[in-house]
């Protein structure tokens, strides 16, 4: 298999600061793309959630890290799929969700889009190697 | 065939310890973030990993050796491309 | 295709992170997707099952009784470490649903024989 | 000093659900203000300025963090000082923050406030007690 | 006089062993949240806690008990009440 | 007013969380108002001053710089755990700035006359 083109999912569980999980999620799908595999496409779940802020803006010495995964979302073209729960927990909110929950203002960044679990179990059902970070 | 992967340190978290626990001897174990230091300084596991580092399932990921301006003293050095493969190999992995 | 049989593996205490109901949430969530989940209860995991939550002062959602619609979804593998038990004087009478007792062995053979795990 | 008036500065490092602390430090003010004592400031630092999203909905059945610390610190009148270089790197952007950062949109809370660590010097300098969650 | 307060799982991390290991002998030791259970089960440092506990230096906080729903088989059961004079009553805090 | 003598523990690695880089930003921006601070470095966070850090692949922030301007803000009483250095077979040679070595005794009597205590 290792010659072969392999699809990935993969599960970011970590925060994009403060911790570097997310970091090394990053990194991986990065290192797997450049190797011709395929991301199916990356699920955030728990802290994970908060990789898709539009607000996050570090020092101009740091990386933004929710900067890059929509760059290397576009680039290869695979989704970044969102879960809707445990974002509104986390006070990420698309759009469409603020609308409904009467807030005046949103923080989901594109292409991040918020989705179910159901997403997980098609990622999980649609790769050759689910990865978590 | 697992491939473990484990992201703390052993001087402040379980999670080494407890993953030794359930390796089965099929599996491979790669320490990321944190988790480098396990393979350099003796801990309360150190004896258990040397033995795992010696039946050459043990990596460690080099960047983040790097990254903490350390070297280690057992277990095999890899990079990222090495984790993809490393992935791939392995029938699942888990995060602990 | 073969339906991928999905490991969902719970290590933590409940109420002082969310892993125990996120893990919980997913695994609701992916019943109806996937027919062919099994759980793991390891280390601290044991605790999510403990019989008697009782979170309300500590402002964290009491989530526990929903480990009762685990059957409701046919979810039947649920799997527990015995050795994480004993360490802990705890027994599988005082656990919230059926499971299955597990030594180290066992554990480590049912864990091999899953396609995909997520850790919690 | 049992039965004297105490004031209390709180530092805040964790996130408003994900992990317990930030709950813990909520009861433990309720708790202190409760008997008689004085909150001189909550200092929200780390994974802690996730609490002053307005973003944060949480279902029904499950209590919100920040609104919780908002109508306390409005009963007792104590200010939510919110560290300004970890909020931006994690998020938390407030109006005159985004107009800089030409963010089209924010997520402070009120009546949370940004503020540099200066803060958290007086508020050190201004308590009997400094206390870390 | 320092309050030291632990809030991980003897289990889980090394942070009770840590704490132990700076604990002088004025000081009181209280255990949060997910801590809680490093008085209910037996764990590598279960031995120092009991004697620490012996000389009634080991506090738990009671809903964090509850919420796991376990009792404390050593130290003293408090309150968020008892929480706050803790507080008052040492000259400084460490949260580990 | 007597200025409050006010300790800052850390006790995590570099780079796997932010507690390090946090903790120093805190340090160097306290120093400005409060000239009574010290520094503790404990467990894993000897670590922290280990010269040598290289995190660029990682794409964390090269933090490890900023210590030598702990001297430059006046910021002079730093303490390093000795036992943690040996558990780790590290010695004070390699760190990145003068520190004072502390035995347990020592540690436990400097962390007791501190009016408070912050731990990253």
């Amino acid at each position: 298999m290792d010659q072969q083109k392999v699809k990935f999912s993969i599960v970011v569980s970590g925060a994009p600061y403060g911790s570097q999980s997310a970091s090394t999620a990053y990194q991986f799908c990065a290192s797997a793309l450049l190797a011709g595999h395929e991301i199916s496409g990356v699920f955030f779940y728990q802290e994970g959630v908060l990789n898709a802020s539009q607000l996050v803006s570090p020092a101009t010495d740091e990386i933004n890290l929710p900067d890059f995964w929509a760059a290397l979302a576009v680039q290869y073209n695979f989704p970044l799929e969102v879960c809707v729960s445990a974002s509104l927990r986390r006070g990420i909110v698309d759009p469409q969700e603020a609308q409904q929950l009467s807030l005046e203002q949103f923080n989901l960044k594109t292409p991040f889009v918020l989705s179910g679990l159901g997403q997980l179990a098609e990622l999980s059902a649609a790769c050759d190697r689910l990865v978590q970070f | 065939m697992i491939l473990h992967t484990v992201k703390t340190s052993p001087f402040q978290t379980l999670a080494l310890h407890n993953c030794l626990n359930l390796l089965a001897e099929a599996d491979t174990l790669l320490l990321i973030e944190d988790a480098v230091i396990a393979s350099c300084a003796e801990h309360a596991d150190y004896l258990q990993l040397q033995k795992i580092s010696q039946q050459g399932r043990l990596m460690v990921l080099s960047s983040d050796l790097e990254a903490r301006g350390v070297n280690n003293n057992i277990g095999k050095t890899c990079d990222y491309h090495d984790f993809v493969n490393l992935v791939i190999k392995h029938k699942s992995q888990i995060s602990w | 295709m073969i339906e991928k049989k999905v490991g969902i593996i719970n290590r933590c205490l409940p109420h002082g992170s969310a892993q125990g109901r996120e893990s919980l949430d997913l695994t609701l969530a992916m019943s109806a997707f996937n027919e062919s989940l099994s759980l793991f209860f390891i280390g601290d995991g044991v605790y999510q099952l403990v019989d008697g939550h009782s979170p309300e002062e500590t402002l964290q959602k009491h989530y526990q009784p929903l480990f009762k619609m685990l059957e409701m979804y046919d979810v039947e593998n649920i799997y527990v470490c015995e050795a994480s038990l004993q360490q802990r004087s705890l027994n599988s009478k005082m656990l919230l649903i059926d499971v299955t007792l597990l030594n180290t062995t066992a554990l480590q053979q049912q864990l091999a024989l899953q396609d995909q795990l997520l850790s919690f």
